[in-house]
């Protein structure tokens, strides 16, 4: 394969990406800069350039109570899909058993699944069982989708870890929780740390979930979209430009601590 | 050995998520008989749900106030009908609701008449007691308080279309074949038939016959048809003001304020002069009534609140609330009315307001709405992707 | 019983459960609603097929069609749009593949509602583009509000979903294998047609899979940029859940959707080996 | 015996001043090579000595960074793979996991349209060469065993009908006994098909069975070539000669007499000739070369030490000699293995003619 057309097709793999990039943020830009004009409506070039929005969304008790409501809900989701789906995965990955592939498969389906029908079905289905709709019962909703994607997160880490590690700390007399804590954990750490990402981030963003099931709680998502229909206002492209770059510092961030914990690994096993 | 030895790890493992799933679920139903003093949930019209307004009750009270803002009456009923009376306190929808489906539903019930009435004393005239929208039939029950309103029929760019033409015209805007194309439509299903109605030449809220009914379906198909957008209020403005459409069906003070108030004063409100409605009227307006929610565990902070609104500070407030701006009942207080600025009062369109309402009839509930919507979607499918 | 002895079964209890309360349980109660009278907000009611037929009789189909369609186009020029990305991912960016990877990923985290709203602020009159055209004096028409757009909508919104299911089905084919084909005369369209496209092709059914069935599923691309110029099932089904007051024959519309889109996900995930796909070798 | 067809024919491939580098890294360094017609070649170094990038030029998938490439003396540098008259035999063999064994055959017969029936014929018959069932023609390729998979590989790559085969260590992966077997039958196919074969491993020992001649590569750099006779028994570097298997490898210098001195070992080694302008190096003693002294045995070369342990290697036995802290290895045939007791004190002797010196 000549260098020349290798060069030239990586050139354009590389331009094409990069459009693509430019493609999926050009939105987010829109946003940016409709979020620093002082009037209501947008019209470009901007005429009334001004931060007025963004100090009245920071100051506003209303938001800080949405923010109070979606990192509760985030948080909750976070901690117990991480759980549920390190189990998940391990079933998933690690062991075999009869009846796995049937149980990948189901792990699946709500990942393949239209979330707003999923959220009617949740509302559906509590309304039946007479539950109260409150921001718990949006985590327990969230879950129902996140978990799965967490599992399969995780399942990926487990799927290159190696059972015999955990065999030879048993057999170099490590206690169960020790083989756990000293092995198990920290070789699992980097896809558990990525599945803790992913569930916050996606409880954080979600929408159609959340819509049928928070009840009279309200979250940021949810508080957009209402503001969008109704009361537009350029506080919803200040929150939407914040969201955006807080997902982008938490992933970046993470990615990095990743790197980090890696390379200081490597920098003690050399010691 | 070993494989004892993983077995009771991975049961240990399991244990613990059993145990945080049973956390989650158990934690759905933990409020059951929770103190409610320092809480109070509303359902409303996007206003009521905003920081200028609930902040300085948040702060006075040290309450936790939740307010979730929908953008349609049935909707809001329908929750309620669905159970939800367990969780809000008050709810705000348009006039017709609280004392023709709500209260013979049991969905809401009354207020304290003494108490609250005075306050009705010191509204406009239209509002004095016995208001027969905030009373129930027998005329004994108080189920509600007003504030905001106004006329609700179409919105203008009156840079393209003159205000006397759109006033003359009326609603034949909407049929004449030049206009395909042109104009947006406002997506609020139930105010949305009330208009292909009139539209159409009848009266929304009387019953009718077959060949109205033929005539609705025709003209549904038509007006959907020849709309360019069909959107919610931000969609609609930004189309005006970017010039997208020239007029948009489904809209008044409520929708046409926000951009009137930035500074588009040629974003207009019109109260067609005449119609199909009761006495040849063009016009449709509406008044929130909010109710307290028959909730078996009522927060005392409801009352509370429904007082709070009506000091007239806070009515200022309310009319001008973050997102849409709004008549409130209360201008016909002195005290409230000094705090209306004369830009305020130019995005409200108060020039205009009192003819505007006399030219219309007020919201009410339409007879057979379930098949008119039925029909009218599948209008908007039908002529859909053209 | 002798089977949760086994810690591969013990470790699924726990999400089998969630499964189980949180996902079959709902979509049960969605077909309990579809058999209750029409309008009515409890499950314990005189069974009937009166939704269905409702639904069969009036012009719903309509709406079946326009999501079925256009979840179709999305999948077609996703695949277009994904592949060159998906092979940089793979074979081309090298240390820079994690990052660009966090940068198609971020989006996701930002609902879509939101970010459908900054293409209107892009392609409004006087917004970002046209503003701008204007300043050198072209004033085109807006392309917001048309079907078209709908399907540029979806394109941005699924397009994280094509992209990492193509790019795990791409670094699934070995580089010796590929350069064993065009060292047997292959020309590159066939080393394509003859390795790359047979052996990444469980990454990219699934890619199709997954945002053909989300796409069927999409609402917010045809309410924001399409100003509703086509009415997708799912608003179908939003209507009848919100002003239309009738959640039976919203949920009878949800089965239906379910059912195409469980047939589809168990038909094409059947064919396929989870552990190759996901890294077991 | 060996034939070295290289004097039948002319050369089929030639390298000249060959290189390849990636960045500052210089993987292959200027090599100039002639590989003739109906040769086996095989290229031997360890891994990362660049041979496999070597092979990856040769078979056009590697785009040289300089220098050039021959083929009967037309330059095909840029010649791409697919274009070029020569196929390789990949380590992971790379079949086609989707395809039948018939199928993967088949391949490049398909690529040329090559009508199915003919390409069927051709397929069974290459089956048939290389003791391939015909009831695999069906099978799916990841249903077969190892040596069943290097069967298809082969005949895959003969299918293709090249004028030179490349194999980048296709064996290394293999059980001992069963690459055993696939070695002799890998030479058969070289004679049956008269064709030139370019074989790399890092095994000397497998070179040293196959090849007509041999290349040992080192950092990027060619630095002997011959016969496997020429390569075992005359090794032109320290490196060559120790990569060859276990051998006594003596850091010598010259002394003010002019003899080899070794420090290690305290003593004195003679040779028959010291080159020209040597001064120091080592000395390479092959231990099999080596012998247990008698009391009244003579020897140019004389050491004293304890045998401290012994090896069995088959049908050879080794013996660690301890020189003081300095250890020296010994290989008898069990037939004539050492009698004596271990930490016994022996003297092993060998001919100066037995030892090559190197001078580096």
């Amino acid at each position: 394969m000549e260098a020349k057309q290798t060069n030239w097709r990586n050139g354009l793999v590389w331009t094409w990406s990069l459009a693509v990039v430019a493609f999926l943020y050009l939105p987010s830009v829109c946003l940016l800069l409709a979020s620093l004009t002082d009037s209501r409506y947008f019209t470009f070039p901007i005429t009334k350039w001004g931060l007025s929005w963004w100090a009245k969304t920071f100051n506003s008790l209303e938001i800080h109570a949405l923010f109070k409501t979606s990192i509760s809900i985030a948080l909750c989701v976070t901690v117990i899909s991480v759980v549920i789906a390190l189990f998940g995965a391990l079933a998933f990955a690690r062991y075999e058993w009869k009846g796995r592939s049937i149980y990948q498969k189901i792990v699946l389906l709500p990942i393949f699944f239209p979330q707003s029908v999923l959220g009617l079905a949740l509302l559906l289905w509590f309304n039946a069982l007479g539950l109260d709709l409150s921001w718990k019962s949006a985590v327990f909703a969230h879950l129902v989708w996140i978990v799965p994607v967490v599992t399969l997160v995780i399942s990926i880490q487990v799927y290159s870890f190696d059972p015999a590690l955990e065999e030879a700390a048993y057999d170099l007399g490590a206690t169960r929780w020790q083989v756990f804590r000293e092995v198990t954990l920290p070789v699992l750490f980097p896809g558990i740390f990525s599945g803790m990402l992913f569930a916050f981030l996606l409880s954080w963003g979600n929408f159609p979930l959340s819509l049928f099931t928070t009840g009279a709680d309200t979250t940021i998502p949810e508080y957009l979209y209402a503001k969008m229909v109704a009361g537009y206002t350029p506080g919803v492209p200040v929150l939407g430009t914040v969201n955006t770059f807080g997902a982008a510092f938490l992933l970046l961030g993470g990615y990095g601590l990743i790197l980090w914990w890696r390379r200081s690994r490597i920098g003690d096993s050399k010691e | 050995m070993m494989e004892r030895r993983t077995s009771r790890r991975s049961f240990m493992q399991q244990s613990a998520g059993l145990a945080a799933l049973a956390a989650g679920v158990g934690g759905l139903s933990a409020r059951a008989f929770a103190d409610r003093s320092k809480e109070l949930n509303i359902l409303c019209w996007e206003g009521y749900n905003s920081a200028q307004v609930l902040d300085p009750f948040r702060e006075s009270t040290g309450a936790t106030v939740k307010a979730e803002s929908l953008t349609n009456d049935p909707t809001m009923i329908d929750r309620l009908r669905a159970g939800e009376t367990k969780v809000w306190d008050l709810i705000n929808v348009n006039n017709p609701w609280a004392r023709k489906v709500m209260f013979p539903e049991k969905l809401i019930k009354p207020l304290d008449r003494a108490s609250m009435e005075p306050y009705f004393e010191k509204m406009l005239p239209m509002f004095k007691p016995p208001y027969k929208w905030a009373m129930d039939d027998s005329g004994k029950e108080l189920l509600g308080m007003c504030q905001r309103f106004g006329p609700y029929s179409y919105v203008v760019n009156t840079d393209k279309i003159s205000r006397k033409t759109a006033e003359d015209q009326g609603w034949d805007l909407f049929n004449d074949a030049a206009n395909a194309g042109k104009y947006g439509i406002l997506d609020s299903a139930d105010w949305n038939v009330f208009n292909i109605c009139v539209i159409a030449g009848f009266d929304p809220f009387k019953p009718r016959g077959e060949a109205e009914v033929a005539k609705f379906t025709e003209t549904a198909k038509k007006v959907f048809k020849n709309a360019k957008v069909v959107g919610d209020i931000a969609t609609m403005n930004q189309a005006l003001i970017a010039g997208e459409i020239d007029f948009h069906m489904t809209g008044g003070t409520y929708s046409a304020s926000p951009a009137r108030a930035d500074g588009h004063q040629n974003i207009r409100g019109i109260t067609p002069l005449k119609g199909p409605l009761e006495g040849g009227k063009g016009g449709i307006s509406w008044i929130e009534v909010t109710s307290t929610v028959n909730n078996p565990d009522l927060s005392p902070l409801a009352v509370e609140f429904l007082k709070h609104v009506q000091d007239p500070a806070v009515a200022h407030t309310v009319a001008f609330a973050e997102g849409t701006f709004n008549p409130v009942a209360q201008m016909a207080n002195p005290d409230c009315f000094k705090l209306f600025t004369k830009d305020e009062l130019d995005a409200i369109q108060w020039d205009s307001l009192d003819e505007e309402m006399a030219r219309s009839v007020e919201y009410d509930v339409v007879p057979d709405y379930d098949k008119l919507l039925e029909i009218m979607n599948s209008a908007k499918r039908e002529v859909s992707g053209g | 019983m002798a089977m949760l002895r086994q810690p591969g079964p013990r470790n699924a209890i726990p999400l089998m459960l969630l499964m189980l309360v949180g996902f079959a349980a709902p979509l049960l109660a969605v077909i309990g609603f579809s058999l209750v009278p029409a309008r009515s907000f409890s499950l314990w009611q005189m069974p009937t097929l009166e939704n269905y037929a409702g639904v069969f009789s009036g012009t719903n189909y309509i709406s079946f069609v326009y999501s079925l369609v256009f979840a179709a186009l999305t999948v077609i020029v996703l695949a277009v749009v994904c592949y060159p990305v998906a092979l940089g991912l793979v074979r081309v960016f090298g240390k820079w593949s994690m990052f660009m990877s966090l940068l198609f990923t971020i989006p996701l985290f930002v609902s879509e509602n939101v970010r459908l709203y900054g293409w209107v602020l892009f392609f409004i009159k006087n917004g970002v583009l046209l503003g701008t055209l204007k300043t050198i004096g072209i004033e085109p028409e807006s392309w917001l509000f048309t079907q078209s757009i709908i399907l540029f909508g979806m394109v941005y919104v699924y397009l994280p979903f094509m992209l990492f299911p193509m790019t795990l089905g791409i670094s699934m084919v070995p580089k010796e294998t590929r350069d064993a084909a065009f060292d047997l005369g292959a020309t590159r369209w066939q080393v394509f047609r003859e390795v790359d496209l047979p052996l990444s092709m469980p990454g990219i059914t699934i890619g199709f899979l997954l945002s053909f069935v989300l796409a069927v599923g999409a609402i917010a691309e045809a309410k924001v940029l399409g100003g509703q110029r086509i009415i997708p099932v799912t608003h179908d089904i939003e209507i009848a859940f919100t002003y239309a007051q009738n959640w039976p024959m919203g949920s009878a519309l949800s089965v239906l959707l379910m059912l195409v889109v469980g047939v589809l996900v168990l038909v094409v995930l059947r064919r396929f080996d989870l552990d190759t796909i996901l890294g077991k070798k | 015996m060996t034939r070295s067809q290289s004097t039948i024919h002319g050369p089929i491939l030639e390298l000249r001043k060959l290189t390849r580098t990636f960045g500052a890294l210089t993987a292959v360094n200027a090599i100039d090579l002639d590989i003739a017609e109906g040769e086996f070649f095989t290229i031997v170094g360890p891994s990362g000595s660049g041979k496999t990038t070597m092979l990856r030029m040769l078979a056009g998938m590697e785009q040289a960074t300089s220098g050039d490439i021959l083929l009967r003396g037309k330059r095909i540098n840029d010649v791409p793979a697919n274009r070029r008259p020569t196929c390789m035999v990949f380590q992971s063999l790379a079949l086609f996991p989707h395809r039948t064994v018939g199928q993967n055959i088949e391949f490049p017969m398909k690529i040329r349209g090559v009508d199915p029936a003919k390409r069927k014929e051709r397929a069974l018959q290459l089956m048939r060469q290389l003791r391939l069932p015909e009831n695999y023609y069906g099978k799916n390729v990841t249903k077969c065993s190892g040596g069943e998979r290097q069967r298809v590989a082969l005949a895959r790559a003969l299918a293709y009908d090249p004028e030179i085969l490349f194999f980048d260590e296709p064996l290394s992966a293999i059980d001992y006994k069963l690459r055993k077997t696939l070695e002799r039958e890998l030479k058969d196919i070289h004679r049956e098909t008269g064709k030139t074969f370019v074989y790399i491993t890092h095994s000397l020992e497998e070179a040293m069975v196959m090849s007509d001649r041999i290349g040992v590569m080192q950092a990027g750099r060619l630095i002997q070539v011959g016969t496997p006779n020429q390569i075992y028994s005359t090794p032109t570097n320290r490196f060559v000669s120790e990569f060859i298997g276990d051998v006594n490898v003596i850091p010598v210098h010259i002394g003010p007499n002019g003899k080899l001195i070794s420090d290690d070992f305290a003593a004195e080694f003679s040779v028959p000739k010291i080159p020209v302008g040597f001064t120091g190096g080592h000395l390479v003693v092959r231990p099999e070369f080596v012998r247990f002294l008698g009391s009244g045995d003579a020897s140019e070369n004389r050491l004293t030490g304890r045998v401290y342990n012994e090896y069995a290697l088959g049908s050879r036995i080794q013996y660690q000699v301890r020189v003081g802290e300095a250890v020296f290895i010994v290989e008898k045939l069990r037939q004539q293995a050492y009698t004596g007791g271990l930490d016994d004190e022996v003297a092993i002797g060998w001919s100066g003619a037995d030892s090559i010196l190197v001078s580096d």
